[in-house]
């Protein structure tokens, strides 16, 4: 190849992957390089296919949860909330008004620790390994408020068809007052070290741009998106759940480079902290707020037994009592926040241990061939998830597993548009750039 | 413009192209025959009555197993099967399948103009599984097809790099067909020992 | 033929039928628990209340003859409010039992409280205490806490077996099932009352605690335990049979056939299935020693044409395999099988035959003849036996003699046996679950076996070894599966003239001579 | 004379395997969920240096323990097999996770059924995700085994090396 | 709809130096280092142990307090008497979406309990904790609180847990005799939901 | 004989004393990251029940890597590929030779000059020294046939020598002032005092000539932000293909040559081991105390003073790499062309000028 000055050189190919330290996450990034600069780039994706869609169809509609947790892993309860809502929708039922901002709120923290992972792992990936040991801190303490409401620090598999198990526990709000403040702090030290840093500026500005013609055309939405200008978020545009009742600003950038994501992503997290803020005031009050007292606390287990033998009178209008093993799980179970629907959410423990239609019910519910079953038809349904909108698009076939779901994973569409942004740039802009993109595998793949 | 104005729009632009259409749970649906696809979609990415600027999502649905799943054990006391009716009555049913074709194509567009969504079925025989690419429209269709082509076999012409994305080029079959069993696995190693 | 309405539409209905069968005739189900199509009406459980215009109260569809212009309600509030409360007065003394009960996911208790019951629990007293868990016969596992009192088990055994074991003792909430003194529920139908129960009051003692009914998948298929053919729904488990000592097969459920068997079959069928599971023969063996099919096949078809062969074939196999038989074995000896005592019998629904397919091998022109004899004289050297043991039927000694005698001695069959041991060859075949194909009952109908899950292991279906042998042997057959062999002989067969699978479809097609 | 020189190998041995033990560079193949508590074991919470293990080396070439972390899927298989043939001696696997453990709740077309079905593996860390502490116990559990090694002399003959994993 | 175009001021002179932001980095990074270094050494005499000098629980010795809802290992809760709570309904067995449950029931010799377990084994190695089992237990026989977070093993095996081991969360392979007072199958490799028929015929009968 | 056995002693006393100092530097690094990073760090690695605060960590690395399978990649050059750590090393650790760590000390009447090697260039011997520790890079990154040990070999030679450059010269300048090249000279130098009050140390007369000093040398190091040749991240690094010791080999080059560049620093810099108003006789402080100690004293005081100030050095590099991201070629390549480089050379030019013009007054 003749570079204009005479000298003859030679492309180089350089294989950037599947098992590079910065594909954190698992791809091919098979560059063509004319000294450092990228003149090609083919990119292969694949090597975490798992089948989502696959193994969606062999599960029931409550079983598929488990599985929409391991699709963002960073930020799970995101995609819990936009299967659950899809398959209410084909339901045509809705959930209450407190379970509404439950998931609200955790899906905000989702997004929160989405984008410190995000931030962070650019970060680190510029050589930058403080600032992501403080992000990761912080996210520490956000997955505390998520193991709190959970039971799971990561994979959550906590909103249900129909609702969300398990109010959010006494002291939350306490607990997530200190959290946000942490964050608060870490971002405000992130800043410090990064946002004015010339080399860090130099390294993020001007490199990975796309207009946002060029980012819509290839369906890009997200962070990634807003970046560019364009503000797209379907919290705002399609508001779902009571996102239309809280206020919140939607960032954009205008240049739509590495730098611009990065703003963004760092302003979001405030948002989505003034989000949280917000539905914590606004939030109606629940069976663990209103009265943590309501009934007579007895262990479970002797509730079984009388059950058991027929002693209903015994146990009528008591609240179960799990084991105390854990610290604090002597304290009575705490209610799921469900739709009011006994075709699709399970009875409360008290209804399934104390009297045979609750355990009835219970039964159907769970058994083979019995379960949740939505009426044929098919749904899409759109949620903006920490990488953009995510969809889930369910056929149903009446049966008791859905007939198909297709989520619509908002990282493939930036991971098509990669040569794009990255063809002309240097190898070394491969890095920032790919860190923009928060390729997630699990929800690249599925 | 709600779901229903979209559809009638669609219907009065492609008199001939829309073979059916719903609005089932309030989601604008188009059905429309294979041939005119790739006018309709320029249609309705071009026209400023739709301004559909985003391709959100393309996907099949592979129709072939719909309503015929083998069903468990379950003994009718009384000699008359009492099945688990569809949980909740459904007031205004969807009207199934887009049609009796093996393959339907689905298309999301969305106008963050107009803040509008629309989905647009695209019945698909197996013989002649192919369709146009909206490549030309999108960029990001590229992948999305391969995927497509990938998962359930059906190819598109005018596509230039239709090779398979998510599984290895040693695979053979399409995944996501139904025929196709869920744990039926194609190792490239093989166990050590 | 008054004519009546029901939720809007327009029926008519024969003389003397009540609304619940004249709303099932139009597809309209009507809950019920003491109502059964075979069985006398009791009326006494109340559930299948519906509107009728024109009255004032709440009616019992089960119990309620249809009269000209009647107007039905099946699903009005009124008749779902009054079947809810029914259905929470039955519940009222039910034990929290589901985890422990073999009925959950078939109860119907469960199915109408999702169906149409789903009130909030009210129920805050004392359930009464009963027996739990008594055997009352071989079968048979009673539990009278369980007990609607639909009294469905009482009027079969008075109305359909006439022994009349059941009865219902007490009153008021004692009032409570059970057997008449001294009694055991023991006689040839006993176990349809399990079936007939719509609660989980009679429950199965084999199947008991097997396997969770959701777990069992299901195939229609037809009893081979005696030549009435039964229909029956075959319940099985493919993922746990190391779990449960190797059984895929949890039960066996009567199929509904108006023709054959009604709602009903006989224990000795129902519970007929455990050779299906166990002492199978698994691997091809020669001489005793495992060998392969390739081996087998080969060596048998290299051996056949120098042999004079006898060929006893089985009523037990399907007319499919009948006809390939006398297709590939054409210059061989051939019988029909060997002649065996009769087995018990009644004049409900067991018969003494207690081959599937006599008559088909009759019409297919299988004669009998002592092949065992001309061996034992020298004539034939070389033996294909399918199915029989023939040491159960000839004796040990004969046996012996025989496989000394024959130069070739090829057992064909399901389970191991002393003949399979004593064979040059023993073939694993399918068992009747394990392959398609068609039997002919006594009274000449034609239906269809099917294949529930594939053959176990190494075994083979007898079909598909027999179109093997007939290429290997020159005489090859262009059939892939038994639907072509039974077109083939369809063309060939005038009886079967005209027939093809469809035809024949879940409930079988009446041939006569 | 014998024993004594016995018993200074043992102990050179012995320290061999402190050392090992106290010196794990990790190769962390990354590919998904479990990535996410790979990154909270090695961060402040837990701080996974503390056990000498805090060095993570990007190049098979230098790390002691392979970490297998995440689903391997079909495609991936042969990539992670390189990766392990690349590993100087002495090397150790652990999976992390139930996905590479068993294969975990993936059992379909496109997952490996447990990594051991590729390479041997040493510690399995079950868990979906391991949480940090599984983690941690697993790595003392791998401590351990190291140093049982070498005290019973036992160590895995290595395999040999194909030519071609450059 | 309140959007806000994030603020992005071009670098100043100084700035562009790079001196000032290394040296307010570094005055970040030097905060941590030396108020943490003060901690250090005065926890080492004992002073201001109120204070956390880092963040890390130093796992083994110092376990970080779990939230009350965390999903740990499962156990099985035991009557009075010694026996498992578990009816054998199943249920936790059919929604696990890992199948990493196997129970095979059989008849309790109280016709008031009439089903008991006779085996009950979990694969860890396959539980994904989603905590399903939990959930739909209708009897609070199984429960994610034992608060084990020791499960590495050094093979498959050792990664299933069988009866003794689930309802003596205390216990740990290899457990030595079994003195369960009812009778059960004591497979101390616990099981799988799924088998075959193969594995029947392979000697396991 | 003797003075041969002294020069050895002496060696041996640099060459031990660095190394020890490398491999605590390992663990400094570690723990000084864990302490910025709220963490604990290295802390289980026991002997005998003793754990030092992790000290014995370096040790197990160390013994490990030794025991460690040695891989040379089949299409690799095996001679090259095994010279090439050793040329790190070597170059590395050859450099330290010309390190004055202390004044001369009078032993029995010999004059002991606390340098392993006096020479009068030795300045130019370790600028030398550590351009040759370059080819260890470059044949490490030619014989390992990876693209990425390739290209983090090619990066390692330009940065190197773009960098060498601005090193150089910002050195000129301090030439100019001190009127040397031997660094003992230069360090007494640096031991007067201006206007009576302030120590006469490079850094007071060529501030300028420091920063673009550290910052070049930094470079050198190949530690972030300029860890380009092995941004882990990026390219793995130069060593991808090493394994074992040939590993730790480089590793142990990296620690080597911060402290070299921590040594040169306080050298040039920092008045190498003067300690502020301490003559050979004692203190002279300014304001007119003065304070005899011991010969002795003295000497052990400035070596005590070159230490301490090596450690702040290693210090402050180990903060700012736990501080900063990486740079980026092109822009690491800009900022030596068109930063550091014109800004040594005006240095050299206005102190040049400013000599000149100090020289023409007087």
């Amino acid at each position: 190849m003749d570079n204009g000055a005479g000298l003859q050189t030679r492309e180089m190919l350089l294989n950037v992957g599947p098992a590079h330290p910065a594909m954190h996450g698992i791809i091919r990034i098979v560059t063509k390089l004319d000294g450092e600069r990228v003149t090609d780039v083919d990119v292969e994706i694949g090597y975490l296919h798992r089948g989502f869609e696959k193994m969606s169809e062999t599960v029931d509609y409550n079983g598929v949860i488990p599985y929409t947790d391991r699709l963002n892993y960073v930020s799970p309860l995101i995609n819990n909330m936009g299967y659950c809502m899809a398959v209410e929708k084909l339901l045509g039922i809705s959930v209450p008004e407190r379970c509404h901002y439950i998931r609200v709120i955790v899906s905000e923290i989702s997004r929160i620790t989405d984008h410190l992972t995000c931030v962070g792992a650019s970060a680190m990936e510029l050589g930058a390994f403080t600032v992501f040991l403080y992000m990761i801190k912080a996210r520490e303490y956000l997955w505390e408020l998520v193991e709190m409401v959970t039971g799971a620090r990561l994979t959550v598999s906590y909103c249900r068809v129909g609702g969300v198990k398990g109010d959010l526990p006494e002291g939350f709000a306490a607990r997530c007052k200190f959290a946000l403040q942490e964050t608060r702090k870490v971002l405000a030290e992130s800043h410090a070290l990064l946002t004015r840093n010339r080399i860090f500026v130099d390294r993020m500005s001007g490199t990975g741009t796309i207009s946002a013609e060029d980012a819509i055309s290839y369906g890009i939405t997200g962070p990634f998106l807003r970046a560019t200008g364009a503000a797209y978020d379907v919290r705002k545009d399609c508001p779902y759940s009571v996102y239309d009742r809280l206020d919140f600003d939607v960032p954009v950038g205008t240049r739509g480079d590495n730098y611009d994501r990065y703003l963004v992503r760092m302003e979001e997290m405030e948002q989505s902290m003034r989000i949280i803020e917000l539905a914590l005031r606004d939030i109606p009050p629940g069976p663990v707020q209103t009265n943590p007292e309501t009934g007579r606390p007895i262990p479970a287990a002797e509730m079984v037994d009388e059950g058991k033998v027929g002693n209903i009178v015994a146990i009528a209008g008591v609240r179960a009592v799990t084991d105390p093993t854990l610290e604090g799980s002597g304290k009575p179970h705490h209610p799921a926040i469900a739709a009011d629907e006994k075709r699709v959410f399970l009875p409360s423990k008290e209804d399934t241990y104390g009297n045979i239609e609750g355990l009835m019910q219970h039964f159907k519910l769970v058994m083979h061939g019995h379960g949740i079953r939505p009426p044929k038809g098919e749904v899409y349904f759109p949620v903006e998830g920490a990488n953009g909108e995510l969809g889930f698009y369910i056929v149903s076939d009446g049966a008791d597993k859905p007939y198909r779901v297709r989520v619509r994973p908002p990282c493939f569409a930036i991971m098509s548009a990669l040569p794009k942004l990255l063809i002309g740039d240097l190898v070394a802009d491969l890095i920032p750039t790919f860190g923009s993109v928060n390729m997630i595998g699990g929800e690249l793949d599925r | 413009m709600t779901a229903a104005d979209l559809i009638q729009a669609v219907r009065g632009r492609f008199p001939d192209a829309v073979i059916g259409s719903h609005d089932y749970r309030g989601d604008a649906t188009v059905i429309i025959h294979s041939p005119p696809l790739l006018e309709v979609a320029r249609t309705l990415k071009q026209d400023p009555a739709f301004r559909m600027n985003f391709l959100m999502d393309l996907t099949a649905v592979d129709y072939s197993a719909f309503g015929k799943k083998p069903d468990r054990a379950f003994f009718a006391s009384s000699g008359v099967p009492v099945r688990p009716p569809p949980q909740i009555p459904d007031p205004e049913p969807w009207p199934g399948p887009p049609s009796p074709a093996r393959f339907a194509l689905v298309y999301h567009f969305f106008s963050s103009l107009r803040k509008h969504r629309i989905r647009m079925e695209v019945p698909v025989e197996e013989q002649e599984a192919e369709l146009d690419s909206l490549t030309s429209l999108w960029p990001g269709a590229d992948w999305l097809e391969r995927e497509v082509w990938d998962m359930f076999g059906i190819r598109f012409r005018g596509h230039g790099n239709l090779k398979r994305i998510l599984m290895y080029e040693e695979f053979s079959g399409h995944p996501l067909r139904k025929d196709y069993p869920v744990n039926k696995r194609q190792p490239l190693l093989g166990p050590v020992n | 033929m008054p004519a009546l309405t029901i939720d809007g539409r327009r029926i008519d209905a024969p003389d003397g039928s009540t609304v619940i069968q004249a709303a099932e005739q139009a597809g309209i189900f009507i809950a019920r628990y003491c109502y059964h199509p075979g069985l006398s009406i009791a009326g006494n459980c109340r559930i299948c209340l519906v509107e009728v215009e024109k009255n004032p109260k709440l009616q019992i569809a089960c119990n309620t003859p249809v009269m000209e212009g009647m107007v039905v309600h099946t699903n009005s509030g009124k008749a779902e409010d009054g079947r809810r409360a029914v259905l929470e007065f039955l519940l009222a003394n039910h034990p929290l039992d589901c985890p422990v009960c073999d009925q959950s996911g078939e109860c119907d208790l469960q199915n109408f409280y999702m169906n149409f019951g789903l009130y909030d629990p009210r129920f805050e007293e004392q359930k009464v205490k009963k027996k739990k868990a008594v055997a009352i016969g071989p079968h048979v596992m009673l539990d009278q806490e369980r007990c609607i009192l639909c009294s469905r088990c009482v009027r079969f055994t008075d109305e359909i077996t006439k022994t009349g074991e059941f009865g219902i003792f007490n009153r008021g909430d004692k009032a409570e099932l059970g057997l008449f003194p001294g009694q055991t529920l023991d006689n040839a139908y006993s176990a349809n009352v399990i079936d007939i129960c719509p609660v989980g009051a009679l429950t199965e003692m084999d199947f008991r605690f097997k396997a969770r009914v959701w777990y069992l998948s299901s195939a229609p298929s037809v009893c081979n335990g005696c030549a009435q053919g039964c229909n029956i729904d075959v319940h099985f488990v493919l993922n746990r049979p190391h779990l449960n000592d190797g059984a895929r097969i949890m039960r066996l459920k009567p199929r509904y056939n108006p023709d054959v068997n009604q709602w009903w079959m006989c224990d000795e069928g129902r519970f007929g299935f455990g050779w299906i599971d166990r002492g199978r023969l698994t691997k091809v063996l020669h001489h005793g020693v495992q060998s392969a099919w390739d081996e087998a096949m080969a060596a048998i078809a290299s051996s056949l044409p120098q042999l004079r062969l006898g060929v006893i074939a089985s009523a037990q196999l399907t007319v499919e395999e009948l006809f390939l038989i006398r297709e590939v074995f054409h210059d061989a000896q051939i019988t029909a099988s060997v002649p065996e005592a009769p087995g018990s019998s009644d004049d409900f629904l067991i018969q003494a035959d207690k081959n599937p397919n006599t008559l088909g091998a009759a019409w297919l022109g299988f004669a009998q003849r002592d092949i065992v004899h001309d061996a034992l004289q020298g004539r034939i050297d070389a033996l294909w036996v399918f199915g029989h043991d023939l040491a159960k039927l000839f004796g040990e000694e004969t046996l012996q003699e025989l496989s000394s005698k024959l130069r070739l001695f090829v057992y064909s069959g399901t389970n191991e046996n002393p003949t399979s041991s004593s064979a040059t060859w023993a073939l694993p075949a399918a068992a009747y679950l394990e392959k398609e194909g068609t039997f002919v009952n006594c009274h000449g109908r034609i239906q269809r076996v099917r294949q529930a899950f594939p053959p176990l292991l190494d075994s083979r279906e007898d079909w598909r070894l027999l179109l093997d042998l007939a290429r290997q042997i020159n005489r090859p057959r262009h059939y892939r599966n038994p639907q072509e062999i039974f077109l083939g002989l369809a063309a060939t067969e005038v009886r079967f003239k005209n027939l093809n699978y469809e035809a024949i479809g879940t409930q079988g097609f009446p041939l006569h001579d | 004379m014998h024993a004594q020189a016995g018993f200074l190998t043992s102990r050179i041995e012995e320290a061999i395997g402190w050392a090992r033990k106290y010196s794990i560079f990790q190769y962390p193949f990354v590919t998904a969920c479990c990535g996410m508590e790979y990154m909270a074991t090695a961060c402040s919470h837990y701080d996974v240096d503390r056990f000498g293990a805090g060095l993570p080396r990007f190049s098979p070439r230098q790390a002691d323990v392979l970490f297998v972390v995440g689903t391997i899927s079909h495609k991936m298989a042969p990539i992670l097999k390189r990766i392990y043939d690349q590993m100087a001696e002495p090397k150790w696997v652990v999976s992390f996770g139930v996905c590479t453990c068993t294969g975990g709740f993936y059992d379909n077309y496109a997952t490996v059924m447990g990594i051991d079905t590729i390479m041997p593996v040493d510690v399995y860390i079950p868990g979906c995700p391991p949480r940090p502490e599984y983690v941690l116990d697993g790595l003392v559990k791998l401590q351990a085994k190291i140093q049982k090694q070498h005290t019973t002399g036992e160590r895995p003959a290595p395999e040999p090396r194909p030519e071609c994993t450059t | 709809m309140a959007v806000k175009v994030v603020r992005r001021r071009e670098l100043t002179f100084w700035e562009k130096l790079y001196i000032p932001q290394i040296l307010s980095g570094l005055k970040i990074t030097s905060k941590h280092f030396f108020r943490n270094l003060l901690l250090h050494i005065a926890h080492r005499l004992g002073l201001l142990k109120h204070l956390r000098a880092s963040v890390t629980y130093q796992y083994p010795e110092e376990p970080r307090p779990l939230m009350s809802r965390f999903r740990s290992r499962h156990r099985l809760t035991v009557r009075d008497e010694g026996t498992p709570r578990c009816v054998g309904c199943m249920l936790c067995e059919t929604v696990c979406p890992a199948k990493c449950i196997t129970i095979l029931a059989g008849e309790h010799p109280d016709p008031n309990v009439e089903k008991y377990p006779v085996r009950f084994d979990i694969d860890l190695g396959v539980c994904v904790y989603c905590g399903y089992c939990v959930e739909v237990c209708p009897e609070d026989a199984i429960r994610m609180d034992s608060g084990i977070l020791d499960v590495a093993a050094y093979s498959r095996e050792e990664m299933k847990l069988d009866i003794h081991e689930l309802m003596n969360p205390a216990l740990r392979k290899p457990v030595g005799e079994c003195n369960l007072p009812f009778p059960h199958q004591c497979r101390l490799t616990g099981g799988q939901i799924k088998g075959s028929w193969e594995e029947v015929a392979s000697g396991r009968r | 004989m003797i003075d041969v056995a002294i020069k050895l002693g002496l060696a041996m006393v640099v060459f031990f004393g660095v190394l020890n100092l490398a491999g605590l530097h390992t663990w400094i690094e570690r723990k000084q990251s864990a302490i910025i990073q709220d963490r604990i760090g290295a802390n289980r690695a026991s002997i005998f029940g003793f754990k030092l605060l992790g000290l014995f960590h370096p040790l197990a690395d160390a013994v490990k890597m030794f025991t460690k399978e040695d891989i040379i990649p089949a299409r690799g050059d095996k001679v090259l590929h095994t010279l090439a750590p050793a040329f790190s090393v070597f170059f590395a650790l050859a450099a330290f030779a010309a390190i004055p760590f202390g004044d001369r000390l009078m032993l029995g009447g010999r004059v002991i000059e606390l340098q392993v090697a006096k020479l009068d260039v030795a300045l130019l011997y370790i600028f030398a020294m550590l351009s040759l520790g370059v080819y260890g890079v470059i044949l490490a990154g030619f014989a390992s046939r990876n693209n990425y040990a390739l290209l983090g070999g090619l990066r390692a030679t330009a940065q190197m020598i773009s960098y060498e450059i601005a090193l150089g010269i910002a050195i000129i300048g301090l030439i100019l002032v001190y009127q040397t090249l031997d660094l003992q000279d230069l360090v007494r130098a640096q031991g007067k005092l201006l206007g009576g009050w302030i120590p006469l140390w490079g850094i007071v007369v060529q501030p300028v000539a420091f920063f673009v000093f550290v910052t070049a040398a930094l470079a050198e190091t190949k530690r972030i932000p300029f860890d380009l040749p092995e941004g882990e991240s990026e390219i793995i690094g130069y060593f991808v293909e090493y394994s074992g010791m040939k590993f730790g080999m480089f590793f142990l080059t990296d620690f080597l040559e911060t402290i070299m560049v921590a040594c040169l620093a306080a050298t040039l810099f920092f008045g190498g081991w003067q300690v502020p108003y301490l003559m050979p006789d004692g203190f002279h402080f300014p304001w007119g105390g003065s304070f005899a100690v011991s010969h002795w004293t003295y000497v052990l005081m400035g070596v005590a003073s070159f230490s301490l100030k090596v450690l702040f050095f290693c210090w402050l590099f180990m903060q700012l790499r736990w501080t900063l991201p990486r740079f980026r070629y092109d822009q690491l390549m800009k900022l030596g062309w068109l930063g550091l480089f014109p800004v040594a050379v005006a240095n050299v030019v206005v102190t040049a000028s400013v000599l000149y013009w100090l020289g023409g007054r007087n």
